[in-house]
């Protein structure tokens, strides 16, 4: 089965090894250490690491496009948002009469700006069930529809990357707009709890770092699993050589359209994962800037080696919050230097540091059964 | 493997060093700036954090507060709404800050609110806003929509003789609701619908012509006419620069600006702007000499013999005098001691008058109408005869007018129904 | 307005300034109380005061009256001598004497009490200075007066127009006269006769008489007035029309201009450079630091400033492809990141280097305004030059591409780099020639827009993406593509706008970029070579 | 489609029945049938009223100077070039100009490129293994595993093309000449109908030709195979019935002695050698 097969890989079992383990140690030194001591982790921190694991799952769904089937999707940002938004819809609605003026089912936001009644696009989020199966589904049907016109019409390489870039800034654009009953530029925010869990609790923030890490470790698993079958290297085959593949009797399209989908949904479940942390969720998302970004992250872990991506991620923002912190004026340099220094001098990103670039792909490549020539 | 010890490792330090560096100092009083100072807002917020910078710097000078130095703790939200909350958390769990200066746009404040209020934080708000809103533990030292916006189009009204309205802004939530309130406002003073014209643009808007055609078109029926601008930051430049090529001079529609201050002229040609109007409480063109000590510092500090001043930099120097003010009241610098002390304290502001922080949190300023010269400054042609008490929940907005805010025992209510006799949703939360 | 009162005092009055006599010095006591007056009245008194001025005949109160409405007219806190402020940046103001002119040096703000001038103040000013203006030499300021006078002519002045028509030489000041003359007669009497005149003129005074008329009970006025409003209406529809037309031509060639030099190095050598919104942002500080060096001469800096910025965002490109795009040749998508990341340094730099702050960059004279077509239809000037410069640039582009050598070897190098190469051209000179034209140009489209948007740190951002979408619209490494390319996005997008408003417009454009991206993944002018194999 | 693999590896048992059996409809003689084709690159006419049958089982060389339309014939068959007229049949059944690239490649049409191109982040066995004829739909691909017998018909091949030896090296290090193997290696794990052979032995030593001779040979009767060469010597070692291209039309066929002493062809090949 293609969902177990990547259990049986040694570089899945220590990733996922090293996962589990630190939130575990994560979830005992916020638990158990007194708050005074140097080993205690504040609920500041599990949240922002909460918050980069989050990233951590949105890099591994760009590896896979990227890395795996080579298309550079600008545009990650948009699916990342929209499962963001459908989990901040859903939190609004959970909020009921408690917003400022009392509304039992209008939002703060529509009751000001005198909205009369919910718009039809709203319905139903107040069910958790249907909120998440929204999560997966509005990133997706995007996807589908988008790539579908797109690769139907082998619309490839800097001209994909260009459109996806005006895909997210058209969303961006449009969620901007107040008449979209989403909040407009102040998008949706002051969460009170989800499924019942108060979200300003210590206990609700670890519970969702824990999701969020468990999730991940099956975001990892499901794109291992693709790329270990014999569904990845058509990809990478599609990536190489499209042509020839075409010449195999592969449906190149279907395949890029496959991947595409289903890494649009992980990042949906990044971003829906997202939102109930940070507590807010707005059209900045969609800005292009932060796919590019988030781009880099993939490149300096290392691409098509989606472990490196999530490293990456990681590496990258926790670089943030300590610049940010440390040296406001200069963090951009740094971060700005950090992303021409990698693409120039470390193609292989971290990961590359790591293994030698060749014996990688045949670990990456090769159907379980051959590892142990490899 | 190395992987598996690299991440290791990596995690724990993580881990350690965000723990680590969350031991805070206890003497000195810990004073938050969060302005963002790379990003969009960076224009309109580096300068905040200077101020306070400056203003910290002089209270240290004379000898801090209760023997106590202020030092300050500046932090990067990137113009990142997420960012803000995550730093505003930092600022009061790791770095245990008593106060917080901060914050710009609406969505940021709206994105800080929550943390803040969990962990029971003091923040002062320095900028002219929607109103809306009424935190426990927010002070707004800006202008609400009935401190800027009502008095300005009273004056238009009443002075200059407007019939027809032009509400431009950017679409966002201050112009939104500002636009909302005035449409109301106009139409109660017996303005009809077909004289009022609203047009919303994106933020950065930079190609006006349309636009600007269209006012010039609907301003030409006969009626006096005026502009009502909620546009922001960099949208305003090719605005007015459209306006004064399509030759829309002040004298036959004069724009009136809620957001455009001398820091944004200092980025404008301002030679065909002049007779345009901005509604503040404060220009630097003010005259009293507390305003000429304020700039004479402002210059010093800033190194730079043209540096401007403009009205939030006097909503954080009034904000840090009052906070001074309350932490000496309150004999201490803590949260709630200060929440309840800072009530009815008054400290003077740069026009002349004082300024006095009322139970809802807003406080009280002077309305004044300033006209734009060729040197990038306001002459004030108007202003309301004494301060005007800031209004958290606008008259003028069906959801709101049965709303008041009141922070004293035992009312203490953000949002207290006079109808209903009941205090909103706030209150409900907070129960939670 | 007092017009109409003073009108016969000020027309001899000023016959005589014109014709050089001075006449009996009024006592400077007279005029202190006068300005006494005007600085201690409230704005409603002020008026009078101002007409009294007027009235006094002095010949300094023009000077006067200016200054004041100039908010330059102050009085010293201390002394009470007024003043006239000549320099008021700054913290001390460079001054004269009200009275006797002489120059005062520098005083501290603080001594000095502006006297307080409003709109309603400017406009009784500026009524006043166009009747005496009616009477100068210079025609220019008689036809500005005289347009100035429609819609607010008044009874007594209104007697006195036909002499003055009469009197009048100039055509153009003529017909302006007679249309003022007739919007009155319109308004106050009533005049049948007089619609006649008004019917064809694009003058929104005119058309509000017209519109006043139509709602007379007069049933002959009326029905005149209707058909008169009927053809203006016609008029208007069209220049309507020519003016969307034309916002759409300006807003194109700005596009254009902005992609162009990414055409250029996104065609030729298939990178795609993220950093190319920064050195537009570096040509627009160009200019900024041009006006600088040349204080007071907005206009030479300009000028200057179109090769200084094109040679230092060149330098900067080169700097770019030495550092880092040559070492990522092939990987075009690598590019984009590392550019990206040398886009936000750039950004960053300026900040810190310059200021966060956006920079005044001064409009000269002759680019402010614009030119009256008719009084319905202005073009902007300032859009104007830039529709020029842009096709200039083209034009440029255009012959380097074509007649050059290096042009030729660009297209070699572009068709087939390897072939090229063995053919003796060098394609690492090539590829830096190639990457610092785009960028000179970039820095060009930046001296442009630094007289249409602001001159900031995000200058560069806001125009990046639509960059991108005109050059792969028109088609990678097409120029034809990119020309015609910004033009239809700017076109489309004005049109929309009306109705869907500027938001949605922009939307719309890109949504539509999508979908015609499916039909021709290669855009409008589809080319082969390395940028189009991606 | 499962029909059709179900037939392939019905093949594999009793081939002497896939003629009848093959969705490939051959009973009418011709495998591949074009008449009248016509296409042309802006103004260049590449293909001219172009005839050309091919019976099944057929071995057919095709020579012809460089710009004669050799490959642009063969992107036609593929359905990678859409000529602007005539008519293009595979059997009597399927007309290839209404089918895609994968449509076309799983009815049975294999193609070597002129360049050879494999995947080179992929290992040799990898290559072989996506070319393996099998449910090349999404998710069957997905979910498809590595049986024994896909692995023994993949050692067969690797043993055929002699690149045993080298199964887990990335198909990126071998020499042109076995880049040129593996892709022929891959055309046999297609188990096509119609093997189009681009210069199948450019940068090959002499014995790796014979060999690649003898293979090609081999496969004649099962399948039909088109190669087009420059090498005469090779085409006449292989060659039963020769076509010769010339701008864009079939200038003479024939066996290899009546197409070298046709006059044109003579004309074409030696005018241009004098």
């Amino acid at each position: 089965m293609w969902l177990t097969r990547p259990l049986q890989e040694r570089s899945t079992r220590i990733f996922l090894g090293v996962l589990f383990a630190s939130l575990v140690i994560v979830s005992v030194l916020h638990v158990f250490m007194p708050q005074d001591s140097a080993l205690h982790v504040s609920a500041y921190t599990v949240t922002l690491l909460g918050k980069y694991l989050c990233y951590a799952l949105l890099a591994v769904a760009v590896d896979l496009v990227w890395g795996y089937l080579g298309i550079l999707s600008l545009g990650h940002g948009a699916f990342f948002a929209l499962g963001g938004y459908a989990m901040g819809m859903y939190l609004m609605r959970q909020i009921g009469d408690r917003g400022v003026y009392g509304d039992p089912t209008l939002p703060d936001f529509m009751v000001f700006l005198n909205w009369q009644e919910l718009p039809w696009y709203w319905l139903g989020f107040d069910m958790p069930w249907f909120a998440f199966i929204m999560v997966l589904l509005v990133p997706g049907i995007l996807a589908l529809v988008f790539g579908f016109l797109a690769f139907r019409s082998r619309v490839t390489g800097v001209y994909l990357s260009i459109i996806t870039q005006a895909l997210t800034f058209a969303l961006m654009l449009a969620f901007f707009r107040n008449e979209m009953g989403l909040g407009g530029n102040n998008g949706l925010t002051d969460f009170k709890d989800m499924l019942g869990f108060d979200l300003r609790t210590d206990a609700t923030r670890l519970g969702l770092f824990i999701a969020t890490g468990v999730a991940l470790a099956m975001g990892y698993v499901i794109c291992r699993g693709i790329v270990t079958s014999k569904l990845g290297r058509v990809s990478i085959a599609c990536r190489d050589a499209e042509a020839r593949t075409r010449f195999l009797g592969y449906r190149v399209e279907r395949v890029q359209l496959f991947v595409f989908v289903v890494s649009a949904m992980l990042a949906g479940v990044a971003g829906a994962l997202y939102v109930p942390q940070v507590g807010i969720i707005n059209p900045s998302e969609f800005s292009p800037l932060f796919s590019i970004e988030v781009v880099v992250w993939v490149a300096l872990g290392g691409r098509a080696t989606l472990y490196g991506a999530v490293i990456g991620a990681i590496l990258v923002n926790y670089g943030k919050t300590v610049f940010t912190g440390i040296m406001p004026d200069a963090w951009l340099f740094a971060l700005g230097g950090l992303f021409v220094l990698v693409t120039v001098f470390l193609p292989k990103g971290i990961a590359g540091l790591l293994f030698k670039p060749k014996k990688a792909k045949v670990a990456d490549n090769t159907p379980p059964e051959q590892e142990a020539t490899a | 493997m190395s992987i598996n010890k690299l991440v290791k490792l990596g995690l724990c330090a993580l881990a350690l060093s965000i723990s680590f560096n969350s031991v805070a100092a206890e003497d000195p009083i810990r004073v938050g700036i969060l302005h963002s100072l790379s990003g969009t807002m960076a224009i309109s917020e580096s300068t905040l954090k200077d101020t306070m910078l400056m203003l910290i710097e002089k209270q240290n000078a004379a000898g801090g507060v209760l023997g106590r130095k202020l030092e300050p703790v500046v932090v990067d939200p990137a113009s990142n709404w997420p960012l803000f909350a995550e730093k505003a958390r930092e600022l009061l769990a790791k770095d245990k800050v008593d106060v917080i200066f901060g914050n710009w746009t609406s969505v940021s404040r709206k994105s800080v609110l929550p943390v803040i209020e969990e962990l029971n934080g003091l923040l002062f708000y320095p900028v002219q806003y929607e109103g809306e809103e009424s935190s426990e533990n927010v002070f707004y030292t800006g202008a609400a929509p009935n401190q800027q916006a009502l008095p300005a189009v009273d004056y238009l009204m009443n002075n200059i003789g407007v019939e027809r309205w032009v509400l431009a802004g950017t679409d966002y939530v201050y112009p939104r609701t500002t636009n909302k309130i005035l449409e109301t406002y106009l139409k109660d003073k017996g303005v009809a619908a077909s004289d009022i014209m609203i047009n919303y643009t994106p933020f950065g808007h930079s190609n006006w012509q349309a636009i600007v055609s269209d006012i010039k078109a609907f301003g030409n029926a006969g009626k006096k006419t005026a502009v009502v601008s909620t546009i922001n930051g960099d949208a305003n430049v090719p605005f007015y620069r459209e306006l004064g090529n399509q030759g829309i001079d002040a004298a036959d529609i004069p724009v009136i600006a809620f957001s455009v201050g001398e820091q944004e002229l200092s980025g404008i040609d301002t030679g065909p702007l002049v007779g345009h109007l901005a509604a503040w409480n404060y220009f630097m063109s003010v005259d009293s000499d507390a305003n000429y000590d304020f700039i004479d510092d402002w210059v010093a500090y800033s190194g730079n013999e043209n540096a401007v001043t403009n009205d939030p930099m006097e909503a954080h120097y009034i904000g840090f005098n009052m906070y001074i003010e309350a932490v000496k009241k309150a004999g201490t610098a803590d949260v709630d001691a200060v929440k309840d002390a800072i009530i009815g304290v008054s400290v003077p502001n740069l026009t002349g008058g004082y300024a006095t922080m009322m139970p809802n949190h807003h406080i009280t300023k002077p309305v004044l109408i300033g006209e734009i010269q060729d040197n990038g400054q306001f002459s004030v042609v108007w202003e309301t005869p004494s301060t005007v008490a800031g209004d958290a929940w606008s008259d003028f907005l069906p959801g709101s007018k049965d709303l008041i805010s009141d922070w004293r025992k035992p009312l203490f209510c953000g949002n207290f129904n006079v109808v209903s006799g009941t205090c909103g949703g706030q209150a409900k939360a907070a129960a939670q | 307005m007092g017009i109409s009162r003073l009108l016969s005092h000020l027309l001899c009055a000023c016959l005589l300034c014109y014709a050089g006599f001075s006449q009996a010095q009024v006592e400077d006591t007279e005029a202190q109380k006068l300005l006494t007056a005007l600085a201690e009245s409230s704005f409603a008194q002020k008026k009078a005061v101002v007409n009294q001025i007027a009235e006094s005949g002095d010949e300094r109160a023009r000077g006067w009256l200016e200054s004041f409405s100039s908010n330059k007219l102050a009085r010293v806190e201390s002394s009470g001598q007024f003043i006239i402020v000549l320099e008021n940046r700054g913290r001390d103001w460079t001054v004269e004497s009200a009275l006797t002119g002489e120059n005062l040096g520098d005083m501290s703000r603080r001594d000095i009490d502006t006297v307080r001038v409003n709109n309603a103040l400017r406009n009784e000013i500026e009524g006043i200075l166009s009747v005496i203006d009616l009477k100068s030499p210079d025609e220019a300021n008689r036809l500005s007066a005289a347009r100035a006078l429609k819609g607010s002519v008044e009874g007594t002045l209104a007697e006195r127009l036909p002499e003055l028509i009469d009197a009048e030489q100039s055509m153009s000041v003529q017909a302006a006269l007679t249309e003022a003359l007739a919007i009155f007669n319109v308004e106050e009497q009533g005049d049948v006769a007089a619609v006649a005149t008004l019917a064809g003129s694009l003058n929104s005074q005119a058309r509000a008489a017209l519109q006043q008329a139509m709602r007379s009970d007069n049933a002959e006025l009326a029905a005149a007035a209707t058909d008169a409003m009927a053809s203006i209406e016609q008029k208007l529809k069209l220049n309507r029309a020519a003016e969307t037309l034309y916002f759409g031509l300006s807003l194109g060639s700005v596009l254009m201009l902005a992609a162009i030099g990414l055409a250029i190095t996104f065609g030729v050598m298939g990178v795609i450079n993220m950093a190319h919104g920064e050195l537009i942002m570096l040509g627009a500080y160009t200019t900024w630091g041009m006006q600088q060096l040349l204080p007071g001469q907005p206009g030479l800096a300009l000028i200057l400033s179109i090769p200084a910025g094109f040679l230092v965002s060149a330098l900067a490109g080169i700097a770019i492809e030495r550092t880092v795009i040559q070492h990522l040749k092939g990987r075009p998508l690598e590019t984009l990141l590392a550019t990206f990341g040398v886009s936000l340094i750039l950004q960053q730099l300026v900040r810190t280097v310059i200021s966060p702050l956006n920079r005044t960059v001064i409009t000269p004279d002759w680019m402010s305004g614009s030119v009256m077509i008719n009084e319905a239809l202005s073009l902007t000037l300032n859009r104007l030059y830039v529709i020029g410069f842009a096709l200039v640039v083209f034009a440029g582009l255009m012959l380097i591409m074509r007649k050059t050598r290096l042009g030729l070897e660009v297209r070699a190098v572009t068709q087939n780099r390897a072939m090229a190469r063995s053919m003796g051209i060098k394609a690492t000179r090539v590829d830096i020639l190639t990457f610092a034209l785009g960028s000179g140009v970039a820095g060009l489209a930046g001296v442009a827009l630094s007289q249409i948007t602001n001159v900031g740190p995000n200058l560069g951002q806001s125009y990046i993406i639509d960059s991108f979408m005109v050059v792969v619209f028109g088609g990678v490494g097409s120029l034809w593509g990119t020309l015609l390319a910004g033009m239809t996005l700017g076109t489309i997008n004005q049109l929309l706008e009306p109705w869907a408003g500027a938001v949605l417009a922009k939307i719309m454009v890109l949504v539509f970029i999508i979908l015609f991206i499916q039909k021709r993944p290669r855009g409008l002018f589809p080319q082969k070579g390395r940028a189009a194999e991606g | 489609m499962s029909i059709l693999q179900e037939l392939t590896n019905r093949d594999q048992v009793f081939e002497f029945l896939t003629p009848a059996q093959s969705p490939v409809d051959v009973r009418h003689g011709p495998i591949l049938y074009l008449e009248d084709v016509n296409v042309s690159f802006d103004g260049f006419k590449a293909i001219n009223n172009l005839n050309l049958t091919i019976d099944d089982g057929e071995l057919r060389c095709i020579i012809g100077p460089n710009g004669a339309g050799k490959t642009t014939m063969m992107d036609i068959i593929t359905g990678k070039t859409r000529p602007d007229t005539g008519s293009v049949w595979f059997g009597s059944r399927h007309n290839l100009l209404n089918l895609s690239e994968p449509d076309i490649a799983t009815l049975g049409i294999g193609r070597k490129f002129q360049k050879p191109t494999v995947f080179e982040a992929l290992t040799v066995f990898e290559n072989l293994e996506l070319a393996m004829a099998a449910d090349k739909r999404v998710f069957p691909t997905l979910t498809a595993l590595m049986k024994p017998e896909y692995r023994d018909r993949i050692d067969e091949v690797l043993e055929m093309i002699g690149l045993k030896a080298l199964r887990q090296a990335l198909a990126g290090i071998l020499s042109h000449g076995q880049k040129q193997w593996l892709e022929i290696g891959m055309l046999l794990m297609q188990k096509p109908r119609l093997l189009l052979v681009d210069e199948p032995v450019a940068g090959m030593t002499e014995q790796e030709m014979e060999r690649t001779a003898e293979l090609l040979t081999s496969l004649a009767g099962k399948q039909s195979v088109v190669v087009v060469e420059h090498d005469m010597g090779f085409v006449r070692s292989i060659a039963r019935k020769v076509t010769v291209l010339h701008q864009g039309s079939v200038l003479a066929e024939g066996s290899m002695d009546q197409v070298s002493n046709h006059p044109e062809v003579i004309k074409v090949y030696l005018g241009e050698e004098a």
